[in-house]
């Protein structure tokens, strides 16, 4: 085969590229991207979920001219990001409560449609706390009336904030401050939790997508499709938790590519409840390479460790592979 | 214009000529027949432009609400009871942030056992959330106080809970004088929100605040309430003086003049308790009424103005601190700090138990006597109360008391009493 | 906007707090020694020039690649690219073709007649190279561009010296070597063409030479003892592939057999093939394995039809007839008689046993070590014994190839110049090695490599036509832009994007980044996120 | 201050036969208050609405505890429910009946009122005559306006047109008129059997 001139270095996997056409390169790569949560802000070191929202929010303060407002629910991200005298947020932004950041979201939405300004986009953003326990029934109520937001949950699988105690989006097996690393099949339970994202997808919405920080072209793509559309939209992104997960700080980004590529957390597209993309495997790795550099998980290892519950773990990546068709045909 | 309608409908078009722009419903009982009147208002197009949003629920209504306000838009919902403690996380954070949404409370119990009827403990409940809290006596003054309440919570961006009683208000067909729009407009300018989210302009509400500064937020809380003393009767003489009305104020006395004895409450029932004490005076009985307009701020010291002349004061309420008594009693005790004179409170018409003017002379009667109960519980079944309290002492556990009391009553479909 | 106190804040107003006293760690940027660049005997700066050639910018990658070695065509052709077997990108998919990229950067340059520039200024120095073969040439462009006269003596009758004699055609076509020697006579080198330089101290005083770098190449076959007929037909393999460049080629019959193992041996087997003989047989005494020819070259001979009899010496020369004993490896390795014969028909016999250096130029200057066959020199500053007097490439002990050859020169020309100036270079710190743990392969896109297109069979028994073509410009590219920049930043933007702090400032375009340390919490995403490795975590000093 | 209690069950149209009477008296210049008698009754059940007419404005709010006018509009409530209670001696007793008092078995509880302010009507049959649904709040009201004359019928024709609108209004209208007649004539005919 003869190669595409096109070709370069490191395609999108790189933030930028020298080699690329400017409007090619992510919204991270300009030097003047927005900054939307600025430096200074209390996150933890190597904080994922800092991360996603400056990623998210920036990408879409482009795709609307930085006519954009943000509602943000109770968390780590809103207590880091705005602890008074000082805030980092660079954009009209409110806080109101845990559970509501869906229902400011439309009242913003609301307010901006009456007042014939709707040029100006709303995001509501949450961590999984927030989103798939306390916020969820304001969340599909926004769904269910498709109200013009884009929600964005920072999914760390976690309450960190509190003291990492589990969420309805722990993962299996995962060691939280109230799923403890002991009994016969300790952390928390397998085959509960909620798969936020599939649940969106059943409120038919015009636009469902998952994402992690490891992908920032994906994530910023996402963000730029939701933008174009009207409606409600939902955007899952996984942000590792160096503090909750037990990690370390500089391995944020390679854990979240390591939750793609094992299959872990399948990435992909829905519109109107139909998956319509998926962003397929490059490098499948086995779920051992995910889980072992976590301690949330280290109690799975070792002697005598459960081999039995990592065959389980591995069995549900499999499982995302095989539904989402997250290989090549050829590989799979 | 004059009319004959429902109380519901009364205050529904009330806040239709405030040009609410966001209106949040979610049905319960009995503040529905409101929202559904703005609702047909907004379909209709009578009322426009204006976002009518069916949330999920109470929570959820206020929330949308918040994100209306702070966003610049004139924003507006109603509940009661259940729906009122449902989003009592959100009814805080409105005015913590400063948010001055209107909100209508159809005065009804809260349960368990759950019931429907009219009494006051959901605004009660929400004494200390911040909110001013307006009283109606009767629909006409429901509907003033609605359109008082967005001009007075917009100045001093505040959130404002207009309480009427459920039932008894909102489902009297009575005739009420409904302005035009020209005089609501020229009494209520459009909202300028204090903070905005706007990209222009771009800022952080909602803040975490910590020791630091959060007892200078509180503070800041009082003060706008103390200026709201100040401003609510300010508003309702204006309000007097462009429509020939008296509604509204801080409170409203009713033959106190050189009474005796003084009678304290909020809401509907000062009509029957005017009624009663018309009859007292014509039997010559030196007794007066004292109507509490704004329970929050509570205006202490027009309270104490209003009964330091007189020689004994019966708080009447329709609500309730379990273990200790009244709820309004305690504030009216304390606007009487100093004084001696009788102080009695009576709890009446919890869960809708009905308040006649038969019962109220009796109790009266006694007050004016002086032998009346400090605590006094008005109409209160004494046989059954009884029978429970005798069972209690036998067995430590003897079952679910409503349950219990239910079969005491026996069967008493809508047998009228 | 008369805002509520404390709940309502000004945007970014965090930037008073200053996070960078979290760290315990700070991330720098360092560069590190890429290994190919580490491992070319020519002191090639090959990332550099591929970072070039990877925009598609040839020019400027042709002209950073000939700083240091000014035969890009040649070396894309001869060169034994030792860089390519170190480069990293082996241990993701295959290593980057180093080699056919430098040949493409040669013959666009050939093609578009880039010259190279003439010294800024002259130094009034006079220096004497004797040998224009690559290492004599070489030093003689690098003298050039210092600001020297040059003058090249070559005993033989053109450039090029063993790159002309002891290469065949096929592997480097005549213009493409006549191009790249002009090219620098065209800088002011002049060159004197069979003018043997018979004693080098005459030759000094009588040039009024400054300084001189020898380099003469070894044309003097090794003879080994053979018992032989009169009419037994042998030759030497330097003699053979000589009288190539001549008018009448060599006679070498219709059975040819070549006595020896090196590259040599093959280029006249391959040659005899060429030249119509129906059988080509080497004779090695030792196994494949232990051949000293490159591997790929044994692979191309015996795809052209050579034969090869492996454990075999020659005992005795006869008519048409040749005797060979087989040989049996010892436990150490070496080949030992077995005391069984055989004989093997050929018309004629070709010695390729190795090459010495004529060093009679050399009688009579004083201070020079000679030993075993070459001249001793300073290793790190290629001088000999003797003040003034210089020598790389065949004459001196190293390893012989044209790569080794060029880099002689390089190094000889940068010393004499500072002996010239009365200076000395002194040798800067290497950086530490760029090695693969150091990288993050994930973020390179899959690249297979581009292989270059080989004639085919028929033609290359028949014809001296090249055996290997060029890459076209597409997958040039396309093979430079498979270069993993190891170890130096190429500016990829990932730590400007990753840093959860916004602590990382860009620069613009060629001029990478810097930390903000106000920000910085040192949590190393950065570093681990850096695909080339050219990030590294240091502890804060607390 | 009048008075009037309506009994009837969940469906029937209690609590609109009180909205319409208020309004009725509205249309008159007075002042009136229509209530139910609060409660979550489902269909079947039986349900209770009030309203009090008066000259001046009305601040009593307790329940209808001594009736003035007594409106029922399903008879078989008559032995579950003391509708009675409360009602004044000189009180009105409209009961949605083909039958008389006797034949309801109410005749011992007729003697203890006047004669000439009790009167049963066939509410239901007029209602499915005109409406072709057997709601006999509005017929009633006609009825009361016969028999009290405390209302015009014009004023009940009003308020049924403020409730309801187009050929609904329109029926029921034709049936409280219907109603209003068939009072009128019963109340003739009771007159002749008193002269007697």
């Amino acid at each position: 085969m003869n190669a595409p001139i096109k070709f370069y270095q490191t395609g999108t996997f790189t933030v930028g590229n020298r080699l690329l056409a400017p409007e090619q390169r992510s919204v991270q790569a300009s030097p003047e991207r927005s900054n939307s949560l600025n430096s200074g802000h209390r996150a933890c070191q190597g904080c994922g979920e800092a991360l996603g929202a400056r990623y998210a929010i920036d990408a879409a303060m482009r795709a609307t001219g930085n006519r954009l407002i943000a509602c943000n629910a109770t968390g780590c991200l809103e207590v880091f990001s705005t602890p008074y005298p000082e805030t980092s947020w660079q954009l009209p932004w409110i806080h109101s409560l845990f559970g509501n950041a869906a229902a400011v979201g439309t009242g913003i939405a609301a307010a901006l449609k009456v007042k014939g300004r709707e040029q100006v986009r709303v995001i509501a953003q949450g961590g999984d706390g927030g989103t798939t326990d306390i916020g969820l029934g304001c969340l599909s109520g926004m769904f269910e009336r498709n109200d013009d937001v884009l929600y964005i949950c920072y999914d760390n699988e976690a309450y960190m904030n509190t003291g990492v105690q589990r969420s309805s989006a722990t993962p299996p097996a995962a060691r939280t401050a109230t799923t403890m690393a002991v009994g016969p099949r300790p952390g928390a339970s397998f085959g509960q939790g909620k798969n936020l994202p599939l649940i969106a997808m059943a409120h038919r919405i015009p636009y469902v997508a998952t994402a992690t920080v490891a992908d920032l072209h994906d994530l910023e793509a996402k963000v730029e499709k939701a933008m174009g559309l009207r409606g409600a939209r939902y955007l899952h992104v996984l942000v590792p938790c160096p503090l909750g997960w037990g990690s370390a700080s500089h391995d944020t980004i390679r854990l979240a590519r390591l939750a793609r590529e094992t299959g872990i957390f399948p990435v992909f597209e829905a519109v109107h409840g139909e998956v319509t993309a998926v962003t397929r495997i490059r490098r499948r790795v086995p779920v051992m390479e995910y889980l072992k550099p976590q301690r949330r998980f280290a109690h799975l290892f070792g002697s005598p460790g459960h081999p039995e519950m990592l065959a389980m773990i591995q069995a549900e990546a499999d499982r995302n592979i095989r539904r989402f068709r997250l290989l090549e045909a050829s590989e799979a | 214009m004059l009319k004959q309608i429902e109380g519901s409908h009364a205050v529904a078009e009330a806040v239709a000529l405030c040009r609410p722009e966001v209106i949040c419903a979610y049905p319960i009982s009995p503040q529905t027949h409101i929202v559904e009147g703005l609702g047909e208002l907004v379909k209709s197009g009578a009322l426009s432009p204006c976002e009518f949003i069916n949330v999920e629920s109470e929570f959820a209504a206020m929330s949308v609400a918040i994100g209306a306000s702070a966003a610049g838009a004139r924003a507006y919902t109603a509940t009661a009871s259940q729906g009122l403690l449902f989003m009592a996380e959100a009814v805080y954070n409105a005015s913590g942030l400063g948010l001055p949404v209107v909100m209508t409370v159809a005065n009804r119990a809260i349960g368990a056992p759950i019931n429907i009827w009219n009494d006051h403990s959901d605004s009660m409940s929400q004494r200390d959330s911040g909110w001013l809290q307006l009283f109606a006596e009767s629909n006409q003054e429901a509907l003033d106080l609605h359109i008082q309440a967005f001009k007075l919570g917009e100045e001093l961006s505040m959130p404002v809970m207009v309480c009427m009683d459920g039932f008894i208000l909102t489902h009297a067909y009575e005739r009420v004088d409904v302005p035009a729009q020209a005089e609501v407009d020229a009494f209520l300018p459009p909202y300028e929100p204090r903070q905005l989210l706007d990209p222009a302009e771009p800022v952080s509400i909602g803040a975490m605040v910590g020791p630091e500064a959060f007892m200078e937020v509180r503070y800041l809380a009082h003060a706008k309430q103390t200026m709201a003393l100040e401003r609510i009767p300010q508003i309702a003489a204006e309000f007097a003086q462009r429509f020939g009305r008296a509604s509204g104020g801080l409170v409203r006395a009713y033959r106190c003049e050189d009474a005796e004895t003084i009678v304290v409450a909020l809401g509907s029932v000062l009509g029957t308790l005017k009624d009663t004490v018309d009859e007292m005076r014509t039997a010559g009985v030196s007794i007066g009424v004292l109507g509490i307009q704004s329970f929050r701020p509570f205006p202490l010291a027009a309270v104490r103005a209003a009964l330091q002349g007189a020689r004994r004061v019966v708080v009447l309420e329709k609500s309730f601190s379990v273990g200790l008594g009244g709820v309004v009693s305690t504030d009216v005790r304390l606007a009487l700090s100093g004084l001696t004179l009788h102080g009695y409170t009576v709890i009446a018409g919890l869960g809708g138990r009905a308040i006649t003017k038969a019962s109220l002379a009796r109790m009266l009667a006694e007050a004016v006597a002086d032998t009346l109960q400090p605590l006094t519980f008005m109409d209160l079944d004494w046989r059954i109360v009884g029978r429970q309290l005798e069972r209690e002492a036998a067995t430590r556990r003897s079952g679910p008391i409503a349950e219990n009391l239910l079969r005491d009553v026996g069967a008493v479909a809508s047998k009228v009493r | 906007m008369d805002r509520p106190f404390a709940i309502t804040l000004d945007p970014g107003s965090s930037l008073a707090n200053k996070t960078g006293s979290w760290r315990t760690e700070r991330p720098v940027y360092v560069d590190r020694l890429p290994p190919c660049n580490a491992e070319c005997p020519a002191g090639e700066d090959i990332q550099g020039w591929l970072f070039h050639a990877e925009s598609g910018d040839y020019e400027s990658a042709w002209r950073h690649l000939t700083r240091d070695n000014p035969f890009p065509a040649i070396m894309g052709r001869v060169c034994y690219h030792s860089c390519e077997s170190v480069c990293n990108r082996a241990r993701v998919d295959d290593a980057v073709g180093i080699n056919s990229v430098e040949r493409f950067l040669g013959d666009e340059a050939l093609k578009r007649g880039w010259q190279f520039e003439p010294p800024a200024c002259e130094s009034g120095k006079r220096v004497l190279v004797v040998g224009a073969g690559p290492s004599g040439m070489s030093a003689a462009y690098h003298l050039r561009r210092l600001g020297h006269r040059v003058t090249v003596r070559e005993a033989g009758p053109m450039t090029g010296g063993m790159m002309r004699f002891g290469i065949p055609k096929y592997r480097l076509p005549r213009e493409v070597l006549e191009a790249e020697m002009q090219r620098i006579v065209a800088m002011g080198v002049t060159v004197e063409v069979g003018a043997k330089v018979g004693c080098i101290a005459d030759a000094m005083r009588a040039g009024a030479f400054d300084a001189t770098f020898l380099a003469v190449g070894a044309h003097i076959a090794k003879r080994a003892f053979i018992p032989a007929k009169d009419s037994s037909r042998i030759l030497d393999a330097v003699a053979v592939l000589r009288s190539m460049e001549g008018a009448d080629k060599p006679m070498l019959g219709r059975r040819v057999v070549v006595y020896g193992g090196g590259n040599t041996a093959l280029d006249v087997a391959r040659t005899a093939r060429r030249l119509g003989a129906t059988e080509a047989i080497i004779v090695y005494r030792r196994t494949r394995e232990r051949m000293p020819a490159h591997d790929f070259e044994v692979e191309e001979a015996l795809q052209e039809g050579v034969m090869v009899k492996w454990l075999s010496t020659i005992k005795q020369a006869g008519e048409r007839a040749l005797t060979i004993e087989r040989m049996k490896l010892d436990a150490s390795g070496n080949p030992q008689p077995t005391g069984e014969f055989e004989t093997l028909e050929a018309d004629s016999l070709v010695l390729a046993l190795g090459q010495d250096v004529d060093l009679s130029l050399l009688e009579g200057v004083p201070g020079l070590e000679l030993r075993d066959g070459v001249v001793q020199v300073d290793p790190a500053t290629m001088m000999t014994g003797h003040p003034g007097l210089f020598a790389g490439g065949d004459m001196v002990p190293a390893e012989r190839n044209v790569t080794v050859a060029v880099g002689h020169g390089k190094k000889a020309a940068r010393h004499i110049d500072a002996w010239l100036r009365g200076t000395r270079v002194d040798a800067q710190a290497k950086h530490a090695k760029a090695t693969f743990e150091r990288l993050n392969p994930w973020y390179y896109s899959d690249a297979p490599k581009r292989v270059r297109p080989q004639l085919e069979i028929a033609r290359r028994t028949s014809s001296f036509d090249e055996v290997q073509g060029g890459l076209t410009e597409d997958n040039a590219l396309f093979e430079a832009r498979r270069c993993l920049s190891c170890g130096n930043c190429f500016e990829c933007d990932n730590c400007y994007g990753v840093c959860p702090d916004n602590a990382v400032i860009k620069l613009g375009p060629g001029k990478r980044f810097a930390f903000n340390y106000d920000y910085c919490k040192g949590c190393g995403i950065c570093a681990a996120e850096c695909p080339c490795g050219a990030i590294e975590m240091v502890p804060e000093s607390v | 201050m009048l008075q009037v209690r309506i009994h009837g069950r969940g469906g029937q149209g209690v609590v609109t036969a009180a909205e319409m009477l208020s309004v009725a008296a509205f249309e008159q210049g007075r002042h009136a208050q229509a209530f139910p008698s609060f409660g979550s009754e489902r269909t079947g059940a039986p349900v209770v609405a009030f309203c009090r007419i008066d000259d001046r404005e009305i601040r009593l709010r307790e329940p209808i505890v001594a009736p003035d006018v007594l409106i029922v509009q399903d008879p078989t409530l008559l032995h579950q429910v003391d509708v009675f209670q409360g009602l004044r001696p000189d009180g009105y007793v409209l009961i949605n009946s083909k039958r008389s008092f006797d034949e309801l078995g109410l005749g011992d509880i007729a003697q203890r009122f006047r004669r000439d302010r009790l009167i049963t009507v066939p509410a239901t049959e007029i209602a499915l005559k005109h409406l072709g649904r057997p709601l006999p709040n509005a017929v009633l009201l006609g009825g009361f306006a016969a028999l009290s004359g405390l209302i015009t019928l014009d004023a009940v024709a009003h308020a049924i047109r403020d409730k309801f609108a187009g050929r609904v209004a329109e029926n029921n209208v034709a049936a409280a008129t219907e109603a209003f007649d068939y009072v009128k004539r019963c109340l003739q005919g009771l007159a002749h059997a008193q002269t007697d």
